[in-house]
């Protein structure tokens, strides 16, 4: 289907599906880990601080 | 500000290893690369300035990094900065001392190693001159990346990283302008003045910059 | 007139209400299904028409990589451009998801030049008879890419977040004279990369047979990139929370312990 | 001359620290900051001594006669925090040298204020070569050799001896007898509270309000 | 165990600073060592400790039974100088879980150490973001978390607020009375005198000389 | 002494020290060249070998004299000395530790490096065997420089001129074994059996003399 180039494309998309999946699944990953934390720390009653609408990251 | 430059040279003598760890570093390069590139002279001395100036600029990358660290580390940056008007200042002071103490002793052993590369006379005064209007401006922009790594315990090899886009034109600059010395049709004058103006852009833009970072730096 | 203003108004007060974290966690939740749903969508229509078109009497079939490489390289240059505007935002008016949105992009930014360098190369190879050559638009990506590393290493090195934002900030800044570097090195110097064809306004030089596929992929890849950006937002976001709530445990047993030692 | 905090804030890493602090200290007057580890001893001093960015308030320096603050009141400080500020490689002479000519105002000379804090004729020896508390008078030593009004320093009888604590609440009582003012970290008392008792404030940050032997401009 | 030290002579860079100390420990004996500043308090605890060479005499460490010293005597020690030996970019568990690794013998979990000196629940804080107290009140924490029978301390106290020296001095009389020993050099009184009088030697190096509550082996 | 291990590469790459910034400065490095020889592919790809033993040896000493230095200032090495029956063990492990986390990444990054310098696969695979076995023996004796550094208050001009005699000998032959394996007349055996004696001969020597000049060292 590609002709002779086969060698080259298959390549690059291959490896472009790869990092984006492996991104993806980076991110996922981080995403789950971070909500079991959280769990973790509101079972243990650690609650966020009440100025809530101020934001904790104010770049302040 | 007179006294900082004195205390900050002394101790380059002193404890730092500032500027004979720099012609050392740069003595390395220059053995190493004969080696590499074979006997053939020709070829030697037509790189030898490009070869010059990168090991020049690795050279002054070196120890950079704890241009602010040890001032921070003991407490002394806390005080310096409650005491002065301005750490723009401060950080042009810390500049200079550094470029005397590592950046001038290296420089002014250039000559020795134009001669092991087998380099013209020409060629030689080209790079000194080159070398000495250049790389303050490198010191600088070092300055930024010092100021950005100051809290960082090993902030030197970052620091190199995080300064690259700005250093290349000051490199590509300098050894252009080496080259126009040498060879007939490059022009020197035209990149020369630049790099001039890149140094002096620099010991404006990098000292404002480097001292608004450490005003935010403390902790 | 007034009726712009009124509208630039409601969009910056909203703009100013994602600065509530809580808030940008709700709208992200609802965004980030539709925009890759979307995105899937897209990346099916534009491989469809990508595969299906004919070879380039010059390029042969390697045209094909054209259709990831140049979308990378322009998500490349936009993540960055994204990041730049969110060190103004830093910085100028701190706003305080701007932090948030460069310590995010970095990675992804420099995951999309990684494939634009790789597909590039994979490119070279056929067309000019090597994996690389020191030409200007091929060294700025390149350079493109150590600067993105560098503020990836930087902003994991500092943990402290304000502190890291500023120095972030500042670096990101200086590291955007290489954008226009990148865009316009082909017309400056004479080097072998293709220069602009896509995005002469007037009359694209490309046939249309290519275009289309490569402007599907190219908005594909830019939803896709906004997608992981939203993710990877979220994530920085809760992990300054959890942070922030481990501190202030720690804080509040240490008062407590403290009343009760006096 | 006259320093004055109005509903100060601070934090750290956007956890507050304290807040709504009050005071102000005239001419001759201290304040001594006490509370458990942890309290904010410290972040205060710092924001005080403008090394840190108070989330609220303001920290002023008022001239006598004028209206407006002096700007900015740090170059009118001396700030003494935990670390010691000396270059171990140089010289205890070579270190106060330097302190003296960087921060201005010299007041008396580098060997007469060693001999105030006790170590006269070390001039030569390399700060390296001596003790924790040794140290720690060499960087108070500091604070004499050149003129501040107002001195910030955070625990600084940490490693001193007895003596030397005698020594040094002589050193602060003579700095507030010449008009100086003094803010002080401390876990110990200072040594001054009995002679001086009107013009010692102190603020406790466990509590995180103002309490004082004499009643406070709030 | 018995901690044996006969004749001990001290030098820093040529110039005695202590001479002929003879003095022995016995299970569950604490050693208090005061004097002024650059009295030679550090300069002792570090001849014992291994870490400087003396220039006269020994120190052994006699196992119950057996008849020669037990060598070298410093791996049976904890060394707690001035400096915290901490890690500022490492979390406060990594920290104290290295160097219970790097010791060896786990005594108890690090919780329960952070638990001991008063700071519950601040195992992931980077170390960097503790108070000069709270860092001190960590590095303490580390001789709890792995089992060395003698503890050679340093100004322990030094940054801790009152609450913490009880704290402390609690955890020492539960070290003695586990069989353990202490040396400390200190300013203040480690708060132990008055409970376990009979227990605790002092050793004032500024007349060079021990003198005790009881009779001393000497 | 396995939590030593892992404790020093914990830190490593926590701090932005390791890998990763190891391998920039690297690509830094590798990247600057062309600017100043110019993009000459024939040139490019006979330095290149010298050019990536140049910035390995460079990566490699960059932060190596803060090898024990910081573990002093802040107390660390006083209980690592009492705690340890074997201080030439402690060393070794952080010697280890150190190439673990800077110089071994960078090695295996050495086939893309490579490719930019448009080096043949077999030169390639020749800089990437002499680095392997070659850069250990920098670390090794960098480890001497910087305990000498530790113990003498003044000691820093010390480091480069202690090690540069030692350091030089290694360049020389993975540089010339490395060029052996390209160029036809001349070996790659010889030299690379003598860079493997030198390796082996600083893991040892390297260890014992820095543990006895850190055992020194306190005061
Ligand atoms: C490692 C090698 C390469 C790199 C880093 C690279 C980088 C880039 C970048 C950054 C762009 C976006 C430029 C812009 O929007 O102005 C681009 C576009 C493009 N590249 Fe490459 N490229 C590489 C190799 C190649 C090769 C080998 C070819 C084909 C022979 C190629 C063909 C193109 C084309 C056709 C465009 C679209 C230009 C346009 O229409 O604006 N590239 N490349
Ligand atoms: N590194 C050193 N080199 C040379 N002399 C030193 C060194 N450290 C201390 N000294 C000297 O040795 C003497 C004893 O110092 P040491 O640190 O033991 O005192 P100390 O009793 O611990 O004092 P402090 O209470 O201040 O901690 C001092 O006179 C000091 O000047
Ligand atoms: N660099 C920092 N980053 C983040 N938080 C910090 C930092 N330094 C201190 N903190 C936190 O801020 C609070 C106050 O610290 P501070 O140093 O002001 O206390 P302090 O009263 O001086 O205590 P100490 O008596 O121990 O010196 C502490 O809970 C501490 O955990
Ligand atoms: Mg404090
Ligand atoms: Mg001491």
């Amino acid at each position: 289907m590609f002709g002779d180039h086969a060698a080259f494309i298959i390549p690059a998309y291959a490896v472009s599906i790869l990092v984006i999946l492996l991104l993806i699944i980076w991110l996922r990953i981080q995403y789950s880990n971070r909500q079991k934390e959280l769990l973790i720390l509101e079972q243990s009653g650690v609650k966020r601080r009440a100025a809530k609408t101020q934001g904790e990251n104010s770049g302040k | 500000m007179m006294s900082l430059l004195l205390r900050d040279m002394r101790l380059a003598f002193r404890v730092g290893g500032g500027a004979l760890t720099g012609i050392l570093f740069f003595l390395v390069v220059v053995t190493i690369v004969p080696f590499a590139v074979g006997p053939d002279l020709n070829l030697l001395s037509k790189i030898g300035p490009a070869i010059l100036w990168i090991a020049a600029l690795l050279a002054s990358l070196l120890g950079l990094d704890r241009l602010f660290q040890q001032d921070r580390e003991d407490g002394t940056l806390d005080v310096i900065i409650i005491q002065s008007h301005s750490l723009t200042a401060i950080v042009f002071i810390k500049c200079l001392s550094h470029w005397l103490a590592n950046g001038l002793p290296l420089i002014l052993a250039t000559p020795i190693f134009g001669l092991f590369m087998n380099m013209e006379p020409l060629a030689i005064a080209a790079v000194l001159a080159t070398l000495i209007v250049g790389t303050p401006a490198i010191t600088f922009i070092g300055a930024v990346g010092a100021a950005a790594t100051v809290s960082l315990p090993r902030g030197g090899l970052l620091l190199a990283v995080l300064i690259l886009p700005l250093v290349i034109p000051v490199l590509i600059f300098g050894v252009s302008a080496t080259y126009g010395a040498i060879q007939d049709p490059a022009p020197f004058t035209s990149p020369f003045l630049i790099l001039c103006a890149l140094t002096l852009f620099f010991s404006v833009l990098g000292p404002i910059t480097a001292g608004w970072m450490l005003a935010q730096s403390t902790d | 007139m007034t009726d712009v203003t009124t509208k630039s108004v409601g969009f910056w007060a909203w703009f100013w209400d994602l600065a509530n974290p809580t808030r940008f966690l709700a709208v992200a939740s609802w965004l980030i299904p539709v925009l890759a749903i979307i995105t899937v969508t897209l990346l099916g229509i534009g491989l469809y028409l990508g595969f299906s078109a004919p070879q380039d009497y010059q390029q042969g079939a390697t045209v094909q990589i054209m259709f990831i490489h140049v979308p990378s390289s322009w998500i490349a240059m936009m993540c960055y451009s994204v990041m730049s505007v969110s060190a103004l935002g830093s910085l100028v008016w701190r706003h305080p998801l701007a932090d948030v949105s460069i310590r995010a992009a970095a990675p992804i930014g420099a995951a999309f030049t990684f494939l634009a360098l790789l597909t590039g190369s994979l490119w070279g190879k056929p067309m000019w008879g090597t994996w690389w050559v020191w030409d200007a638009r091929l060294t700025s990506v390149l350079i493109l890419f150590i600067i993105y590393m560098g503020l990836i290493a930087l902003s994991r090195a500092i943990e402290e977040p304000i502190t890291a934002a500023r120095s972030l900030a500042i670096i990101t800044l200086i590291g955007f004279i290489n954008i226009p570097i990148i865009k316009f090195s082909v017309n400056w110097w004479n080097t072998l990369h293709q220069p602009a064809s896509v995005s002469r306004l007037a009359k694209p030089a490309m046939d249309v047979v290519f275009l289309y596929p490569l402007l599907t992929m190219a908005l594909a890849y830019t939803t896709l990139f906004f997608t992981l950006h939203l993710m990877a937002m979220r994530n920085e976001i809760l992990r300054r929370r959890i942070r922030s709530m481990r501190m202030s445990a720690a804080r509040r047993i240490d008062t407590q312990s403290a009343s009760q030692g006096n | 001359m006259k320093l004055v905090i109005e509903n100060l804030n601070g934090e750290r890493s956007g956890q507050p620290i304290f807040s709504s602090l009050n005071f102000s200290l005239e001419e001759g007057q201290a304040l001594v900051v006490t509370g458990s580890n942890g309290s904010g001893k410290s972040t205060l001093l710092r924001v005080i001594a403008g090394l840190l960015n108070a989330s609220d308030g303001s920290v002023l320096l008022i001239d006598s006669g004028q209206d407006e603050g002096v700007s900015p009141p740090h170059e009118y400080m001396h700030y003494l925090g935990h670390q010691n500020a000396l270059k171990l490689a140089l010289s205890v002479e070579e270190n106060l040298n330097f302190w003296q000519e960087f921060c201005g105002i010299p007041l008396i000379g580098i060997s007469e204020a060693l001999v105030k804090v006790g170590l006269p004729g070390i001039e030569h020896l390399p700060a390296a070569y001596l003790s924790a508390g040794q140290k720690r008078r060499v960087s108070i030593a500091k604070l004499l050799v050149s003129y501040k009004p107002i001195w910030v320093v955070d625990e600084p009888t940490s490693a001193l001896d007895k003596a030397s604590e005698v020594l040094f609440a002589k050193l602060i009582e003579e700095h507030l007898s010449s008009g100086g003012m003094v803010i002080a970290a401390t876990h110990q008392s200072l040594g001054i509270d009995s002679d001086n008792n009107e013009q010692i404030k102190t603020l406790n940050l466990d509590k995180n309000r103002l309490s004082s032997k004499e009643q406070l401009v709030d």
